[in-house]
Formats: C-alpha cells, sequence, structure tokens
C-alpha cells in the first residue's frame, strides 16, 4: 500500500492554520474595492484552499497517479461544461427591446 | 495479517491491499460525480451572476458575513479533526480515532445548527423564493433569482453534510466497538474522502454567496 | 395528390436552393460511404465465407498507414460539410438592412403576426416575394419555434428574450407554417400558412387597412361573414379538425347563457360579444384557456357590429358554425 | 460439412456434465436467494428481466404512437393522450432501457468474467443499483399510471416547470433516482477494471468490449450528474414555484437546455458504445480472425467519450444560441464522427481474408454496421449548421437517432445476448428461428425509419399528432414497417424463453472463441473461475489455421 503514507500530525495543524488564515484574508479583501479583481482574488484564494485540502487532508500528494487523473479529470469536465456554455451565454446577440412590443407581452422581459 | 483483518476482506478480493485501493479509487470516482453534481449549480451561478451582478450584491448584502466566517472556521476545523481521525486510524490507536470522529460530528452539528439560524432569519425576512417573496428594493425578481440559487446551493450543501454525518456516527460506533485496525481502516479514510469534499464545496460557497460586493 | 410520393419540400426562398444544394451533396457523400461499406461487407462475408477455399498469406491485423488514410480522409470532408454548413448558418443569421420587420408573438397555440403598418394577422403570413423579410420574434408563455419547410428556416421563439430570423420569398403560393418546438396539448395544431404574394398585391392586400372598414356591399351578416373569415376566427371558433376547438364554438351561442371561468353566468348579448372581441380575457368562458388576443383597433366598431350580426346569424342557422 | 463453429457446437453437446455440476443459477433456489444475491451473473439476470418489461412497456406506447400517425386527423388518440404517448415511450426506453440494456446486462455479467475476476468490486453496491434502478422505474410507472406525462423525454422549461399539467415531479424523482443505479454501475465498472484484472491482463490484452466499457462508465460518472441537477431543479422549481428557469424571473431556459445536453448527448455515447464493444467481440470470433486494428479500436472508444462531451451544442443550432457557439458545436460534432467511421473501416477490415460464418450474432453484427452507417452518415446533416436549421425537429432527426439507437444499440444489444446467452444459460437458442427474426427485423426496421428521413426534409415536424395529408403515403409505410418491426421483437422473446428448458446444452465455448469468459464452464459457477486465470497472450488469438482444421 505504497500510496498510504502516514504524514506527521503537525503537517495538519500547520494547514489547518493556513486555510483558516486564508478565510481570513478573503473576507478582509471583500471589503477593498479592487474593481474586477475582487472575483479573481476570492477565487484564488478558494483555489488556494481547496488544494491545500485536496493535496494533504485528502493526501493527494502522496497517492497514486490513477487518483491524480481522476482528480484532475473531476476538475477538467467542470471547465470544459463551463467554457462551453459561457461560450454561448456570453456572445448571443442580444437584441435591444423593440419599442412599443412589450404591450402585446403584457410583461416586460429581461427588465 | 491479523483475523479481525482476514475477517474483512471480501470475497472478490485478493487481499486488503487490493481491497483498500479499490475502495479508495471508488470514494474518488464517486467524488468526481459529485464535482458535476454540483458544477451544475455552479455553472447556474456564473450565469445568472453574470447577468444581474446588481441584483446579486443586494442579494447578498442580506446574509450574514459574520455567520458564514464563522461556519467557515467551523467546517475547516472540522476538516482537521477528520484528518486527525484518519492519521489516528492509520496508526491504529482506537480511543483517539472515536474521539477525533465524536469532534468532527460536534463540528458538523454546529455548522448546520448555525446554518439553521440563518435559514430562520431568512424565512422571517420574508427571503425565501416562491410566492411568498418580499424585497422592497430594485431587482426583487432576479434578487429571487439569486436567493433560489442560495437555498438550492447551500441547501443541498447541508443535505451532504447530515449524510456524512450518519456516515460518521455509523464508524464512530464501529470504531469504538474496535473494528479497525492499523492494517484495515479503508472505510475511515474513505469517509474522511466525503467529509473534506464537503468542506471544499463551502470553501466556494462562502465567497460565491456571501462576499458580493461588499466594498 | 395524396399518393404521390414526395420527397422535396417547394423552394420558395432565395436560401432554399442553397441549402438544398448542401443536403444533395451530404446525400452524395452519404450513398457514396452506404454503398462502399455495404457492398465490401456483402463482398467479403460472401468471398471469404467459412467454406470457400483459402490461398495465400493471411491478412495483417493491422496497418497504421491505412488507418491514417481512412482518418485523414473522413476528416477532411468532414471539415468541408462543416465549413459549407457554416457559412450558410451566417448568411441564415445576418438578415440585410432593408427587411422588411415583422414581428412574431408565439403563444399556446397560435402565431400572431403583426406587419409594420400596425396590421395584424393570427396563423397566417402574407409576405411579397423579391423583399428580405425580417421576424422578430418572441412568446407569451413556452418555447415555440418558427419552421417554415419551403423557406428553409427555422427559429425557436423564446420567452423573455427576441430571437431573429429572415427569408426572401421568392415563389408566390401558400406554404405551411409549422411550430417545431414541442409547447404542449395542441402543438401539432400551432400551425398556420405562408401567403406569398407578387409585390403589387401585397401592396393591396396591404391597403385593405383595419379589415371591415372595406367590405362595402351586402347585408351586416355575410360582410361579418366576410370579416370572420378575414380575421382567421375560425382558426380557434370552428372544428378544422374533428373533434378538436381551440375556442368555444359560436353556433346557437346568440342570446344563450354562458357559464364563465369565474363560476358566474352571462347572457351572450350584444355587449357580452363585443367586449370578449375587444377584450377577451375578460369574461372568459368556463373550460377554456385565456388564448384569444385582443382584437382592440384591429377591427372597426362597424366591423364588430358586422361580426355580431354574424354570430346571431349562427343562433338561427344552427349548423351554420359546424360546416 | 460443419462450419467451425457449429462442429464445436457438436463436440458441446458431449459435455454431459453440466447438468449435474454446481453452478451459479443451480447453487440456490428461491426468491431471496435472486433479491438477496450479490453475485454479479444473477444481477445481470435481475436486469434483463427488468429492463424487458421495460422494453415491451416502451414498445407498446411506440405501436400505439406509430397507429395514430397512419391518418393525418387525430382520430385514434387526444392530443394529451398522444403526447403523453411519446414522452413515456421516450423516457421508457431511454432511461430505462437503452441506458442499462448492455451495460447493466451483458457488461454486468462478463466484465468480471472477461477480465478474470471473482466478481465486481463492489457486489453490494451492485445490487444496491439494481434496487435504485428499480425504485425509479416504479416512481416512472406510478407517472404513468396516475395519468402520464407530457413534456416530452427533454423536459424543457418553462413548460415543465410552470405549464404543464401531467405528473412532472414524479417522473423527474424517477429519472433523477434512475440516475444514481446508472452512476453506481458506471463507478463499480471503473473500479474494478482498474483493480481487478487477472494476471498478465495488461490494458492491451482487455477484450474491446472491455475498453468500450470503460469508456461508458466514464460517460456515466461524468454525465449523469450533471442531468440529475437539472431535473432536481425542475423538480424543485414546480414544487415550491421558484423559478431558477423561469424567464419572468430573468431566468434563462436555455441554460436548462445546456444543463440536460451536457449529459443527454453523451447518453447517446452511453447506448452506442457498448454496441460497439459487442460487435468488436462478434465480427472478430465470426471471421475467426484477429480484430484489425485493435489500438485504433480501443483508443476510438475512448476519443468518442471525450468529444462526445463537447458536442451537446449541437442540440441548440436554432434555439438562439449565439452562432459563435454554435460554430465551436459544429466543429466539435464533426471532429465526433470520425473515431465512429475508424471502427466502421475497422470492422469491414477484419472480414478481408477472414472465414465468415453466418450465426445470429454475425448477423446482428454485420446488420449493424449497415445501420450504424446510415445513422452515423446522416448525423452529419445535423452537425452541419446551415442544413440543421431546416432538419431540426423534424422526422428527419427522430430517423436519425433510431437509426443509432434501435438500428444501432438494440441490434447489438440482441447480437450480443445470442452470443452469451450459452455461457448466461448453458443451453443454446433454436438457430433457424434466430436468423429469421433477425432478418424480420432488418427488413422491418429500415422500412420503419428509412421513410421518417424523407418525412423529415420536407418537413414533418416532431411530436406531431396530426399533420398535412401529403405527408400520409410516408407515415403509412412507416406505420407498416413498425408493424413487422414488432412481430421481429416478439419472435427472440418467444424461442430464448423456450430455449432456457428446451435449448440444446451449450458447451464451455460453442463458438471457439477466445476471452476468458469462455475458458470457465457454461453456466460458470458463483466464483467464475476454479484457478485465477493468469494471460499470457494478446486478446483475438484467433487463427486461420486451426479453423480449417476444424472444417
Amino acid at each position: 500500500m505504497s500510496q498510504h503514507v502516514i504524514l506527521p500530525q503537525r503537517l495538519y495543524f500547520r494547514v489547518f492554520a493556513a486555510l483558516l488564515l486564508l478565510t481570513f484574508v478573503t473576507v478582509a479583501v471583500a471589503y477593498i474595492d479592487l474593481g474586477p479583481l475582487n472575483n479573481l482574488v476570492a477565487l484564488s484564494i478558494a483555489v488556494t484552499k481547496t488544494v491545500l485540502v485536496i493535496l494533504y487532508f485528502m493526501h493527494v500528494r502522496y497517492s497514486s497517479q490513477l487518483t491524480w487523473v481522476f482528480v484532475g479529470a473531476g476538475f477538467f469536465w467542470l471547465l470544459l461544461m463551463i467554457a462551453l456554455t459561457l461560450s454561448d451565454v456570453f456572445s448571443r446577440g442580444w437584441l435591444p427591446l423593440p419599442q412599443g412590443w412589450e404591450a402585446a407581452l403584457g410583461w416586460v422581459p429581461f427588465a | 495479517m491479523s483475523s479481525e483483518a482476514s475477517s474483512a476482506l471480501a470475497h472478490q478480493f485478493d487481499d486488503l491491499a487490493q481491497q483498500s485501493e479499490a475502495a479508495t479509487l471508488g470514494m474518488w470516482v464517486f467524488l468526481v460525480t459529485e464535482v458535476l453534481f454540483f458544477g451544475g449549480l455552479f455553472l447556474s451561478y456564473i450565469v445568472y451572476r453574470a447577468s444581474y451582478p446588481e441584483a446579486f450584491a443586494s442579494g447578498s448584502h442580506h446574509l450574514d458575513v459574520m455567520l458564514g466566517a464563522v461556519n467557515t472556521a467551523v467546517l475547516i476545523g472540522s476538516s482537521l479533526t477528520m484528518a486527525l481521525a484518519v492519521h489516528a486510524a492509520q496508526e491504529g490507536r482506537r480511543r483517539e480515532v472515536v474521539l477525533f470522529l465524536l469532534g468532527t460530528l460536534l463540528l458538523g452539528g454546529v455548522f448546520l445548527g448555525i446554518k439553521g439560524i440563518e435559514y430562520g432569519h431568512k424565512f422571517a425576512q420574508g427571503l425565501v423564493p416562491g410566492p411568498s417573496f418580499v424585497f422592497p428594493a430594485p431587482h426583487a425578481r432576479q434578487v429571487q433569482l439569486f436567493f433560489a440559487l442560495y437555498f438550492a446551493m447551500t441547501g443541498l450543501h447541508a443535505a451532504h453534510m447530515v449524510i456524512g454525518i450518519g456516515v460518521l456516527s455509523v464508524l464512530t460506533v464501529m470504531a469504538w466497538r474496535g473494528h479497525f485496525s492499523a492494517v484495515y481502516y479503508a472505510p475511515v479514510e474513505i469517509a474522511g474522502l466525503y467529509w473534506h469534499f464537503v468542506d471544499i464545496v463551502w470553501i466556494f460557497l462562502f465567497p460565491l454567496l456571501y462576499l458580493i460586493g461588499r466594498h | 395528390m395524396r399518393y404521390n410520393l414526395p420527397l422535396f419540400p417547394p423552394q420558395a426562398s432565395t436560401i432554399a436552393p442553397q441549402v438544398d444544394a448542401l443536403y444533395y451533396f451530404l446525400v452524395a457523400v452519404s450513398a457514396f460511404f452506404i454503398v462502399l461499406i455495404f457492398s465490401l461487407v456483402i463482398y467479403f462475408a460472401i468471398k471469404y465465407r467459412w467454406s470457400a477455399p483459402r490461398k495465400g498469406a493471411a491478412a495483417p491485423h493491422d496497418n497504421p498507414r491505412l488507418e491514417l488514410l481512412w482518418t485523414l480522409v473522413p476528416l477532411a470532408l468532414a471539415m468541408v460539410i462543416f465549413g459549407w454548413g457554416a457559412k450558410l448558418y451566417f448568411d441564415l443569421n445576418r438578415p440585410p438592412a432593408d427587411a422588411l420587420e415583422i414581428y412574431v408573438l408565439g403563444k399556446q397555440w397560435m402565431w400572431i403576426l403583426q406587419h409594420p403598418q400596425g396590421k395584424r394577422e393570427i396563423n397566417e403570413l402574407h409576405v411579397p416575394t423579391g423583399r428580405p423579410v425580417k421576424l422578430t420574434m418572441t412568446s407569451e408563455d413556452v418555447i415555440h419555434s418558427f419552421f417554415i419547410p419551403a423557406f428553409r428556416i427555422k427559429m425557436d421563439v423564446l420567452p423573455g428574450r427576441y430571437t431573429t430570423a429572415w427569408f426572401e420569398a421568392t415563389q408566390p403560393g401558400e406554404y405551411h407554417l409549422f411550430c417545431a418546438e414541442y409547447c404542449g396539448t395542441k402543438h401539432s395544431l400551432m400551425i398556420g400558412k405562408v401567403v406569398v404574394m407578387e409585390p403589387v398585391q401585397y401592396q393591396q392586400w396591404l391597403d385593405g387597412g383595419i379589415p371591415g372598414a372595406t367590405v362595402a356591399s351586402g347585408p351586416p351578416e355575410a360582410r361579418g361573414a366576410a370579416l370572420f373569415e378575414e380575421l382567421r376566427c375560425a382558426t380557434c371558433h370552428r372544428e378544422t379538425i374533428p373533434g378538436v376547438m381551440l375556442g368555444p364554438s359560436l353556433a346557437g351561442l346568440f342570446g344563450k347563457p354562458v357559464r364563465l371561468h369565474s363560476g358566474e353566468s352571462v347572457i351572450a348579448d350584444e355587449a357580452y360579444i363585443r367586449e370578449s372581441i375587444l377584450n377577451p380575457a375578460a369574461k372568459l368562458v368556463a373550460g377554456y384557456q385565456p388564448l384569444m388576443p385582443t382584437y382592440q383597433g384591429q377591427v372597426s366598431e362597424e366591423g364588430v357590429l358586422q361580426l355580431i350580426a354574424y354570430i346571431r346569424s349562427l343562433g338561427e342557422a344552427n349548423e351554420e358554425g359546424r360546416r | 460439412m460443419n462450419s467451425p463453429v457449429e462442429a464445436a457446437v457438436a463436440v458441446g453437446t458431449e459435455d454431459r456434465g453440466a447438468e449435474l455440476r454446481e453452478h451459479y443459477l443451480n447453487v440456490s433456489y428461491g426468491v431471496k436467494s435472486w433479491l438477496l444475491t450479490t453475485d454479479h451473473k444473477r444481477i445481470a439476470w435481475l436486469y434483463l428481466v427488468s429492463i424487458s418489461l421495460f422494453f415491451f412497456l416502451g414498445g407498446a406506447f411506440a405501436v400505439l404512437i406509430r397507429l395514430e400517425l397512419m391518418t393525418p386527423q387525430g382520430d385514434l388518440v387526444l392530443a394529451e393522450t398522444y403526447n403523453k404517448l411519446f414522452t413515456m415511450h421516450g423516457l421508457i426506453m431511454i432511461f430505462f432501457f437503452l441506458v442499462p440494456s448492455i451495460p447493466a446486462v451483458l457488461g454486468n455479467f462478463l466484465i468480471p468474467l472477461m477480465i478474470g475476476a471473482r466478481d465486481l468490486a463492489f457486489p453490494r453496491l451492485n445490487l444496491a443499483s439494481w434496487y435504485i434502478y428499480t425504485f425509479g422505474g416504479l416512481f416512472t410507472l406510478g407517472a404513468v399510471v396516475a395519468g402520464g406525462v407530457d413534456t416530452g423525454w427533454t423536459f424543457y422549461t418553462p413548460y415543465s416547470s410552470t405549464y404543464a399539467n401531467s405528473h412532472v415531479i414524479l417522473t423527474a424523482l424517477g429519472v433523477f433516482i434512475t440516475g444514481f443505479s446508472s452512476i453506481l454501475t458506471g463507478l463499480n465498472f471503473i473500479v474494478t477494471i482498474h483493480t481487478m484484472r487477472a494476471p498478465g491482463l495488461t490494458w492491451f490484452r482487455l477484450p474491446l468490449f472491455i475498453w468500450a466499457h470503460y469508456a461508458t462508465s466514464l460517460i456515466m460518472i461524468l454525465g449523469t450528474p450533471v442531468l440529475a441537477i437539472a431535473i432536481l431543479l425542475v423538480g424543485v422549481e414546480r414544487l415550491f414555484r421558484i423559478g431558477i428557469f423561469d424567464p419572468a424571473l430573468g431566468g434563462d431556459p436555455l441554460l436548462f437546455q445546456h444543463l440536460f445536453w451536457f449529459y443527454s448527448h453523451p447518453a447517446v455515447y452511453i447506448m452506442v458504445l457498448p454496441a460497439m464493444g459487442v460487435i468488436s467481440e462478434v465480427i472478430t470470433c465470426f471471421s475467426r480472425k484477429r480484430i484489425f486494428g485493435y489500438t485504433f479500436i480501443a483508443f476510438s472508444s475512448i476519443a468518442i467519450a471525450v468529444l462526445g462531451f463537447l458536442v451537446w451544442g449541437h442540440h441548440m443550432f436554432v434555439s438562439s444560441q449565439s452562432v459563435y457557439a454554435g460554430m465551436i458545436f459544429s466543429f466539435l460534432s464533426m471532429l465526433v464522427a470520425i473515431p465512429s467511421a475508424v471502427k466502421v473501416f475497422n470492422w469491414t477490415a477484419t472480414l478481408y481474408k477472414g472465414a465468415v460464418s453466418y450465426h445470429t450474432p454475425m448477423l446482428y453484427a454485420l446488420g449493424f454496421i449497415g445501420l450504424f452507417t446510415i445513422g452515423g452518415l446522416t448525423g452529419l446533416f445535423l452537425a452541419s449548421l446551415g442544413l440543421d436549421v431546416h432538419v431540426h425537429d423534424t422526422y428527419f432527426v427522430v430517423a436519425h437517432f433510431h437509426y443509432i439507437m434501435v438500428g444501432g444499440a438494440i441490434m447489438a444489444y440482441l447480437g450480443g445476448l445470442h452470443f452469451w446467452w450459452p455461457k448466461m444459460t448453458g443451453r443454446m437458442y433454436p438457430e433457424g428461428w434466430a436468423r429469421l427474426s433477425a432478418l424480420i427485423l432488418f427488413v422491418g426496421f429500415n422500412l420503419t425509419f428509412f421513410p421518417q428521413f424523407v418525412l423529415g426534409y420536407l418537413g414533418m415536424p416532431r411530436r406531431y399528432h396530426v399533420y398535412p395529408e401529403e405527408f400520409q403515403i410516408l407515415n403509412v409505410m412507416s406505420t407498416a414497417g413498425a408493424s413487422i418491426l414488432g412481430v421481429g421483437y416478439l419472435i427472440p422473446m418467444v424461442y430464448l424463453v423456450w430455449s432456457l428448458r428446451y435449448g440444446a446444452i451449450a458447451s464451455a465455448n460453442p463458438w471457439r472463441a477466445t476471452g476468458l469468459e469462455w475458458d470457465t464452464p457454461s453456466p460458470p459457477p458463483t466464483d467464475n473461475f476454479s484457478t485465477t486465470p493468469i494471460v499470457t497472450r494478446e486478446a483475438y488469438a484467433y487463427s486461420l489455421q486451426e479453423a480449417e482444421r476444424v472444417v
């Protein structure tokens, strides 16, 4: 059972401390106006935390290549789904709403 | 191989190593399906947030950052105790396994309790989507969309927590009765993987739901 | 006609021959591969049947060059098909700037079409030849799809969003209009016709003005009957397909009590009929859905009177409405 | 003179010991021994019985649909009823028959046998997935009994979430639950194939059936959860009147379509990839020759599984999807055709200089090649943007996917069932009847669905209950074909049941096939192999010399 390496206990506490710190940072940064960078920072922190949990708490760092492949495949497929859907959503030709046509509908679409 | 370990070996496997490898791989494959299960909701979130940024910000302002942050810390703490439980199991320390599993259960319960308090507030404020939804501010309809997603995502997450607590409770009893050893601890290990995954989902939910446009 | 075996729909728009050309190309490609595969399979299966004498060396069980050949040739063909299809798709999605704009509203289960001058039609679209027509479409309820096979165009009609399609008709005539996206119980009755006219005739039709104002002679019920046809009231108020009617029957209606959706009853007098034409949702008949669009502004007051006269005449001749 | 395989059958009849030997069928008796079994071979039978019931139920709906469409007027059933008929036909055939058909029956039975394992990695999970499937099926059947559902199997919002007045929630729940059965089956297969192969059985010695099932399992675990969440959201939206896809709140009905097709397009490959696996086994066996281009076929399975995930947008070319996204999806859809073409060419090349015998499985396999070729090529029509605008949502689409699913998947399923029937039951099926019904199916199938291509190009939309008169003649042809097809499906049902008791006793390897499943007696013992097999050679070590010697 080569992939079942026993890690020193203090490593878990260090990861835990890092995760708490990152939680604090993400809250703090949210109150600073960075424009569109806010989203980027929040997501980067979340991804970093995820990587820490996966690598150490879930022992992937010390696991077989097969585990790496499946972990990678899960997130890769998620990205595929998101990327291809957004390729549609963000490039649809949004039409300006013709005037006076809403009356026939009874409600204003996408107001 | 001890006698208790050989009794844990299922007939279709040649040895415990193969069995443990299969169990771990099985859990990882299951977690891949979970990634895509939640992924559908995250995709919906991205599409709507990109379409209605103001509505999402104003909806987010009705969530309690303090409670959200505390809950994040609680859940990370439960992940730590879970990791320690697995660690103790690897070294075959039965008492510690039980203790850390109980700790994990306790923190998971605290998380759900805080979540329940938050849900209670939303009900009181009329922020639950549906016919009774009230939001006396602009973008009311899209804010309803935000809360529909909020309840769908956190609700599904909470459901996973409840399942996790159920599984861990059984494991705690099994650990107490000495079902596990330094040779055979795969159930604790794969339950740990599941628990950490649920933690990861929350790591994303927290900034995406609570921290929009706070500045 | 019914027992002729049709193979192609009429070609009645500028884009239709282009779509058909791609179709012919694909049919040819498919035919080639189908004939190739079928004949090889049959030939090999017979020639190398187990009882046939075997001579020569055994065949190899792989051949990378051959594999590469039958990977790359189909790939090249597929790219041609992709490029050709994509070009057509762009054309289909780019209406010319000078196009005539017509608004389309889909609702369960009818099409409401509105011309630039405000003239409105139901389940019938009149268009001129030789002029691009751009359709701006939306739906009041579920997703529909606007499909004219003779023009080779189709576009979904969505609630909460505008979609467009365009065509330029070339052949005068009458063509099918279908709803192609499943939209509920009477999906297959959400059909209509497209009437393509020469530009002059189209102008005359358009100049007809508000229906009812132009029918000059004859007794009011006859003029009302003409108007009934012109406004396509029969789409819903007559049993065109046995057992299927979208709206209540008007035969024998006049002067009788009508049970409403709200549970009340009213007498179908002139005031009720007038209100039902101009504001159909106000007194909805029990057992029917609020499908009928308003005819406010679509029909003159005189026209309303003529329609009432016609409906009154249906009460006297009971079978009239069920022709 | 006997063909090589017939000679083997004759040898097989001498094996009278099978009656006395203990095997998985006679090891225990009684309902409980079946309903609580964890033996993958018995679970395969549980699936076989349940999917057969669903198949004939779905088929009955199809018969009613075809009868209604014989005349242009809606004179047999009401519009509501018709809509429920095609919805239930689609739901049952896709989620309760086609998706589980080959994987859950043949895959379940054969994967451990083919890789030399005693069982799947998680036998109890395997049984659980049958119960989950049955449970989901009961929900859906409950919806049928309660009055049916009329949303179409696609559940498009906002019709399904707001407007439909039928049992959407119950059905959605049924599909949601059954989805988990599919996920667990896929998970079990993946883990089993990774961890439980016999010594010496490297990846490139695996039968192509295993490769195909591995690729299928990937789709099951990666796609199904997305369908589950989409269906769940529709159910929640309906139940609580909150609108996640409701345009009145600014929701986007196209988002539902994205989520739905992210699973439901790859789902087509869940149905057809295992079918391709079956065909690869059968073709090579009855040509007495190693399969042509093993690695290309193996990798094309994986390529189809991966590329198949990138093409879902071609279901939305006229949904007001962006033109650019349409281009991407069309391009990728063209690519996915290539590995399928490679397989067809490789199967054809396998026949070359072989020793071909025309046993029933082979007839199905040859039929599959032809029908799949037609189905695949017409897929190009639909993947081509400009042409799809015209044929989208018409009978052209209906004809295309029936060629893939009925002409492809069901033909292969029947072929595989005949091929492994002796292994599953220890009995031979009656060859004459089987060949006859294979021919009837081929003729009936083409007569049913070929006219629908023409009908589609003429512009007849799908899901129409009444239609213009000029479409009638083609519809009559189609209905006539469907009646032949119906008969063709009933004959195997009868003779296969008959053969359970009266069929000739089968030997361990009646087809003289290679593959570990033929090394163990028919029917196999509960633990599959008396000693763990050790594999020392490639798959499909057939040789013509041996064939000639037998002749």
